[in-house]
C-alpha cells in the first residue's frame, strides 16, 4: 500500500441531527470510546494499510481539528517526505470556506492530489466507524480492474433504515455495481456504501477536472451515478463493525456498543490499535464505596458514587452517592454529589451539581452541551 | 551552545535487592503506579525544572531504558540542542572500561556536559519517587555562592544510621559529613543529589580518578574531599514525598501510599505532571461482575473480579471470580478466574493460574516477569518465583512423586 | 524570561506597498538573506530569551505560514507545555477572517492569552527585523515600574523618513513616553517605535477587554495614544541594525544590507543564530567558469555565469555567460544561458529564459512575480 | 510490533588507516561532501527504501555518533515504533563485553531485533559512499527464497583479490566464496551488504557463539558456514557509485569525484535525497576579493581567496590571498590569508595560518581536526599534522636552536 495516498474528506459541521455536539466541531472531531476521536479511527486505518500520504479537508471550525492531530505524531505521521496535511479551506472575502460537495472540495485540494507521489488513492468521508487495513480492498481492485471501487457492508436489521443520506448498492454477481440509490424513501438493495473510494490518481484527477468543467460538485451523483455505465465500479464488501455517525442515536450507540468486548476489541484494540493523541493522564482512582460495572472508564477519572453501562472521558469526577446510568460523560465533566444522571451525552467540562437528576431516553438521549453548569 | 545547567542521571543500579524484579531490567526501568516507571521521576522533575539536557548513565541492561527513553519526547526532552541521551560506557582508542563508581560514571562523560559548558551540573540517581524543583535547588546553590549544594531529608531519627548524614552550622552549612553514623548528630539525610560547579567539579573528577585508593564515589571520595578542603558545602532542605523503592517492601509500601486518601504522594499535580511514555490502549473496562474500590486503575485494563486497595498496572486484567487486595499488578499481567492475590506484586506480563494463592498475611509475595503460573500454584508470603524457579520447583515435584 | 509569553501579530497581506510580493503571503512570510523568512528573526529572538509560550496571530492567506511553521520544531518551540501556537481567524459567514487592528486580533485570541501560565506579555507585529534577546528589556521594565514598555530605535539619517505608518515617541529623560506620534507629515521627535510591547498579562487583558466594550480596535491609537497619561508608558533603546520592511525598497535595501558582514553576522548568525527550517540542500556548485563577488548564495544554487552583489536563494540556477547583478532571486529562479538582470526581485520559480535581459533602477528595483515565465 | 525488516548498522569501525582524521571519532561521523557524514549515506538509504528500525552498532568514541544521530529525525527516522537507536556493548548481568567481531555484535544486540521480530536482518557497514535501494534486494531475496542474499560489486580485475570474492552460478547463485584471492575467478566483490532471514540467522548467531574458535565475523564465520552447509546463497548485483572511504587517499577521491561534470556520483537527486544534521548556518558569502571555480561552496562559508577544484563544508572560510585548490576543507575550518592548499584535507574547526604551504604534488597533506599551524607553516604532501605532532615538530626545532 505504499503506493496509495489517503484523503480524507471532513464534511461540513452544520449537521442538526447532531445537535449541540457539532456545533464547534467537525463529526471526524468527535469524541468515542473514552478516549478517542472519529478521525483517529480513520487515520489509523490508514497508517495501518501503510499509506503514509494523507491529505485532510477541513472546512470552516477545523480548529478542533488542528489542535487534536497536531504534526500528526501520535499517528507516526509527521515525517519528511509525505506525512499528514491538513488541507484548510483557502478563505477570501468570496469565498467563506464551505465545500458545495466532496467533488468541489477535492478540485480545491487539486495541488495536494498533483504533488502526491502514489499512483492511487484512497479517498474516504469521515463520518463511518471502522477498523480495517486496506490492504485485501486494494488486492481486490487490481484484480478486478476496477476503475473505481467502494467499500460497503450490509448493515444489521436494526440499522438498516435511516433518514441520513446513505448510499445504496445494487450488484451483480461480480461484485461489479450496477445500480446506485441515494436516500431513497425505501431502499431496494441492502449494500450499503461506507464512503470510502479507491482509484487510480490520474483518473481522479480527471474526472474532479471535468465535473468542474461543468459544475458538477457531488461525487456519488455526479460521478458514480451519472457515469455508472462508462466506468468499471466495482464493490468490496466489509464484514467487521461498522458504524454511521448519522444521529444523535447512532453516535449513542456506538458508545455503548464499545461496552461490548467483541466490538470494542476489533474496533478500538487489536489486530490494528487506534492512535491517539497522549495526555499524560494519571490513572483512574476508585474511592472506597465507588461501585462501577459495565463501563469504559478513562485515567484521571475519580469515581466515588455509583457507574453503570456507561463511557467516561478522561477527567470525570462522579461524587458520593451520585449515580451514572447509561451516559457518555466528555472530558472533564463533573457529577457532584447525589446527582443523577441516565441516558445522559454530557459534552465537556459540563458541570452537574449536587443532587441534580437529569433523564433522558435511550431513544432519545439528553444532550448537557460543553462549559454547561446544570 | 552554553546551557546553564546539565543534569547526570545515574540509573546504573542492578537493583539487586528488588530480587526478580530486576533480573531481567534495569531497577530505573521498573514499573510503578499504575502508568509510570521509575526514571520517569526524575526525568519529569528535570523537564518540570527547565532542566532541558539529560545524561541517563548505565551500564546495566540498557536496552530497555534505551527504548522506554527513545528521543525524549514523552518529557518533552527532544530538544534541538540538548534532549536526554543514554550514556552507556564506551571506548576511546583502544581501551575502555565499565563505570567503576558514581564519579567515575561522570568522569567518563565530561566530554559529553563539555559540549554544553554548563554552570552548573546536577548530579541525580535513579531510584527514588519524588517531585522537586531543581530549579529551586539550583536559585539557592546560585545565591549562596556554594561550591557543592546536597538536598536533604530529615528522615525518622531511628533511621538516621542508615543513610549518609549531613551535619549543618545554623547558615545551612554543610560542616560534617558522617557516613551511615553509629549515633548520629542530625537527621539530615543526602538524598544524592548535587549540584556542583562544573569548573570544579571537572577538577575534582580528573584528581579523584588520578588516585588509585579512590573508590571514584559521590559520597565516599569527591564530597568528604571537598569538606575536607573546607569548600562551601550548602544543604539543600527538602520537604514533601521522598522514597526509596530500592527493595520489593519499599516499593510496594510506594504504591500503597499512592491510594491513601488523600494521597500520600500526589501524582494529581497539574502544575508538575509526571511524564512517561504510554501505549495507546482502551480506557478501561470494568465489567458487569466487578467490584472495584479504593484502587487505581488505568488504560488498557480489564476488570470483572474483585479489587480492593490495589493498583492495576496498562493492560493488566482481574478475570471473574478472582480477589486482589493490597496488592500491585503490573503492566499486561493477568489474574485468572478464582485466584487470590493478597499483599502481593505480580510482575509484568506475569499469569497467575486459576484458582492460585499468591501472598498472605506477611511480607510481600512477588510473581516475576513472564512468570506463567499453573491453576492451583501457591506463592506464600514473602516468595519470589520466577520462570526458573518454578522451573525448579516443577522438576523437585517430579522427583517427589517418583 | 521564563514568566514572558510571546504573541505575534501579523498583518494583513494586502500591503499594497509591496506589490506582488505580499500578493499570497503576509510580511512575516516574506523570504530573507538566502534562507530566512522575516518570521524566523522574530522567533527566534523569543527563544534566544527563553520565552517557549508563542501565539502567532494569523489572518487571512496564513497558509504560507503555516507551511513554513509547521509544529515549531525547527525553533525548539514543539513542546508538551507551551510552545508555539498558530491562531488562525475563526472564520464564520459573517467574519471573512480579516481584523480591524491589534487590538481586535488580540481580543479575538482572548482565549490563548488567558491560557498562558506567564505573567508577562511580549507583543510584538512582524514586519520590522533586528535580533536581540529581550532580557535587558525586560530588566529595565521591571526597574523603572513601568505599565509598558516599548522597543525602539532611532533610524539613521537615510532611513527617517518614509511614508509608512510610524509611531513617533518623545522622551523624558528618564525613557519615559510623554508624547506619541502616528505617520505624522514632519515627525518631531527621531525615536520610532519597532512595534514590541511589554506588559503585564492582566494589564493586556484589561487593556483589550475595556477597548473591545468601547468598539476601539487599533492598539497605538486607541490605549497608547489615549491612555498615555494614566499609564507609564516606558521606552526601551535599542541600538543596533533595524529594518522595517514596509516597502519594496526597504525590502530590497535588507537584503542587499545582509551583503556587510558587518550587519549580517549580528542580524542572522552571532550571538544569537536565526533558526529556520532545514531543507536538506545540497552545497551550492560553482562551475569553471563562474563568477561570483559579494554575494550570499544558498545551497542547491548552480552557478556557471556571473553573480555580483546578489543574493540567491536556494535552488538558483544562473547558466553559462549570464549576469545577475544587485538582484534578490528567490528559491529556484533559473536565469538561463546569456540572460541579464539588473536591479530585479524575482519570486520563486520564475524562469528567465535565454539572453532576456531585465533592468530595474535601485530606487525602482523590478519585480517579477512567481513562476513567471520571461 | 512485528516489522518487515530491521537494519544493522555496523559503525564499529575505529577506521585507523584515515590517521588523524579518526582520533577522536568514529569513521562513520567523518565529514563528507560538503555537509554530510559517512553514515549519513546508509541511514539515508534505509529512509529512503522505506526502512524505520535502524540498529547502529557501535563501541569507538560513540559520543560524537549519539548527538549526531540524535533522535533520528534528520533522516526521517525518528519513528513511534522503531526508528533509530545508537547501540554499543552493555552489561547483562555481571558481566558484559564488547563487541567480539561483526556477527558478535549482532548477537549481543539479539534482543533488540527481537523486538520487532522481523522477516528479514539487512546488515550494513558503514564506511561506504553510495545510494542504493535496499527494498529491491529484499524483494529480490524473497522473490528467490534466498537463505541470504548478499549485494556484489563488479571491482576491476586487476583489484579483485583485495577484497572478498563471490563466484556465482548462471542463476545469480553465489557457489564459492574465497577471502582475498590470489587468482580471482570473478570480479564480483562483497559490499558487505546482507540480507538473512532472522530465524535462521539467530540460530547461526547462537551456534556461532558457542564455537570458541570463531572469530565472530559474518565474512570469515557465517557466510562461509552457511555456504558450506548448502544453503540458499543469492548475489545481487549493484551498479552505480560505490566508493569505500576507508583511508585518507580514497576519501580525498571519493570527495572529488564530486566535482566531475557530470559528478560521478549525484548528490543532486531530489527522489533519492541524502538527509544531514544541518547546523542553521545562513547561505555562504563570497566577497569582493574571491574567485571560486568548479567548486562546492556551502551554508556558513566565507569566501575571499581563490577556491578551484575544492570543496568547502559548512562554515569553512578561505581569506582573502588564499588559494585552495584540488582540496577538502572540512567544516569551521579557516585557511587564512596567503595561505595555500592543494591536494589537501583539511580537517573540522583546524586553523591554517597566514602564508602556510600545505599540500601539493603527491600524496594527500592532511590537517587534523582543531589543529591550529602557526603562520608560514609546511605541511609536506603525504604528511598528517595535529596538534600532537605540531607540539613534537616544536619541541624538536627548539632543540636544535639549542
Amino acid at each position: 500500500m505504499k503506493d496509495v495516498f489517503g484523503l480524507i474528506y471532513t464534511s461540513d459541521e452544520s449537521d442538526v441531527r447532531l445537535r449541540d455536539l457539532t456545533r464547534s466541531r467537525s463529526i471526524a472531531a468527535m469524541p468515542i470510546g473514552g478516549r478517542y476521536r472519529v478521525i483517529d479511527v480513520l487515520l489509523s486505518n490508514m497508517v495501518h494499510s501503510d499509506i503514509t500520504n494523507v491529505g485532510l479537508i477541513t472546512q470552516r471550525n477545523y480548529h478542533s481539528l488542528m489542535d487534536h492531530l497536531e504534526s500528526g505524531k501520535a499517528w507516526d505521521l509527521n515525517r519528511k517526505r509525505d506525512g499528514l496535511f491538513i488541507l484548510p479551506p483557502y478563505v477570501t472575502r468570496s469565498n467563506t470556506g464551505g465545500y458545495a460537495g466532496m467533488l468541489d472540495a477535492i478540485r480545491s485540494n487539486l495541488g495536494y492530489v498533483r504533488r502526491a507521489s502514489q499512483r492511487y488513492a484512497l479517498i474516504s468521508g469521515s463520518s463511518t466507524v471502522f477498523n480495517t487495513t486496506f490492504d485485501d480492498m486494494m488486492k481486490k481492485h487490481m484484480e478486478s480492474g476496477a476503475d473505481i471501487t467502494i467499500l460497503y457492508n450490509v448493515p444489521g436489521e436494526g440499522e438498516l433504515f435511516s433518514d441520513a443520506d446513505r448510499t445504496y448498492l445494487k450488484l451483480d454477481e461480480n461484485n461489479r455495481v450496477v445500480d446506485i440509490e441515494v436516500s431513497p424513501h425505501l431502499h431496494s438493495y441492502p449494500n450499503v456504501s461506507m464512503d470510502v473510494y479507491l482509484m487510480d490518481k490520474a483518473l481522479l484527477t480527471y474526472l474532479v477536472e471535468i465535473s468542474a468543467a461543468h459544475y458538477r460538485t457531488d461525487f456519488v451523483r455526479d460521478v458514480l451515478i451519472n457515469q455508472l455505465s462508462e466506468l468499471k465500479v466495482y464493490a468490496y464488501k466489509y464484514e467487521g463493525y461498522v458504524s454511521r455517525i448519522e444521529s444523535i442515536y447512532s453516535y449513542y450507540r456506538l458508545n455503548m456498543d464499545l461496552l461490548n468486548e467483541e466490538i470494542r476489541t476489533p474496533l478500538l484494540y487489536r489486530p490494528n490499535p487506534v492512535y491517539t493523541k497522549v495526555k499524560d493522564e494519571v490513572p483512574a482512582r476508585y474511592e472506597a464505596g465507588a461501585k462501577a460495572v459495565n463501563s469504559l472508564v478513562a485515567d484521571g477519572c475519580i469515581i466515588e458514587g455509583t457507574v453503570e453501562n456507561s463511557v467516561l472521558f478522561r477527567g470525570v469526577r462522579v461524587g458520593k452517592g451520585a449515580v451514572v446510568k447509561d451516559c457518555i460523560l466528555m472530558q472533564s465533566v463533573e457529577v457532584q454529589d447525589g446527582a443523577q444522571l441516565s441516558h445522559v451525552i454530557s459534552d465537556k467540562n459540563a458541570f452537574i451539581k449536587r443532587d441534580r437528576r437529569i433523564v433522558g431516553q435511550e431513544s432519545y438521549p439528553v444532550v448537557i452541551e460543553k462549559n454547561a453548569v446544570i | 551552545m552554553g546551557k546553564k545547567c546539565v543534569a547526570m542521571l545515574l540509573a546504573g543500579g542492578q537493583g539487586s535487592r528488588l530480587g526478580v524484579l530486576t533480573k531481567n531490567m534495569a531497577k530505573p526501568a521498573v514499573a510503578f503506579g499504575g502508568k509510570y516507571r521509575i526514571i520517569d521521576f526524575p526525568l519529569s522533575n528535570c523537564s518540570n525544572s527547565g532542566i532541558d539536557v539529560v545524561g541517563v548513565l548505565t551500564q546495566y541492561q540498557p536496552l530497555e531504558l534505551n527504548s522506554y527513553i527513545g528521543n525524549g519526547m514523552p518529557w518533552d526532552l527532544d530538544r534541538l540542542t540538548g534532549g536526554v541521551f543514554v550514556l552507556p560506557p564506551y571506548m576511546k582508542g583502544k581501551s575502555g572500561t565499565w563505570y567503576k563508581g558514581t564519579a567515575n560514571a561522570i568522569y567518563q562523560n565530561m566530554t559529553f556536559i563539555q559540549q554544553y559548558d554548563p554552570d552548573y551540573v546536577l548530579v541525580l540517581s535513579g531510584d527514588h519517587i519524588y517531585k522537586m524543583d531543581y530549579s529551586a535547588m539550583i536559585a539557592m546553590h546560585e545565591k549562596k555562592h556554594a561550591d557543592c549544594t546536597i538536598a536533604v531529608y530529615s528522615v525518622p531519627w531511628n533511621e538516621a544510621s542508615r543513610f549518609g548524614i549531613m551535619n549543618t552550622n545554623e547558615e545551612g552549612d554543610i560542616v560534617e559529613f558522617e557516613e551511615k553514623p553509629a549515633n548520629p548528630k542530625s537527621n539530615n539525610a543526602s538524598m544524592g543529589i548535587y549540584v556542583f560547579n562544573w569548573k570544579d567539579l571537572k577538577q575534582y573528577l580528573i584528581e579523584d580518578e588520578e588516585n588509585p585508593e579512590s573508590s571514584n564515589d559521590f559520597g565516599k571520595n569527591i564530597i568528604p574531599r571537598m569538606l575536607a578542603e573546607g569548600k562551601h558545602m550548602v544543604a539543600y532542605p527538602f520537604e514533601g514525598y521522598w522514597k526509596d523503592v530500592g527493595t520489593i517492601e519499599s516499593l510496594w509500601e510506594a504504591n500503597m501510599d499512592l491510594l491513601q486518601s488523600p494521597p500520600a504522594f500526589n501524582l494529581y499535580d497539574s502544575a508538575w505532571r509526571i511524564y512517561a511514555r504510554n501505549p495507546t490502549l482502551p480506557p478501561h473496562y470494568i465489567a458487569k461482575t466487578a467490584e472495584v474500590s479504593d484502587s487505581m486503575v488505568t488504560e488498557g485494563c480489564t476488570v470483572a473480579g474483585k479489587v480492593d486497595h490495589s493498583i492495576l498496572f496498562s493492560g493488566a486484567t482481574v478475570e471473574e471470580g478472582a480477589i486482589v487486595e493490597n496488592s500491585v499488578i503490573m503492566n499486561g499481567a493477568r489474574i485468572c478466574k478464582g485466584a487470590r492475590i493478597r499483599r502481593a506484586i505480580v510482575s509484568e506480563n506475569a499469569v497467575v493460574g486459576p484458582d492460585s494463592v499468591v501472598g498472605g498475611n506477611g511480607r510481600i509475595a512477588v510473581v516475576g516477569q513472564e512468570t506463567v503460573l499453573p491453576e492451583y500454584s501457591v506463592v506464600k508470603p514473602g516468595e519470589q518465583i520466577d520462570m526458573e524457579v518454578l522451573a525448579k520447583r516443577e522438576a523437585k515435584a517430579e522427583e517427589d512423586a517418583k
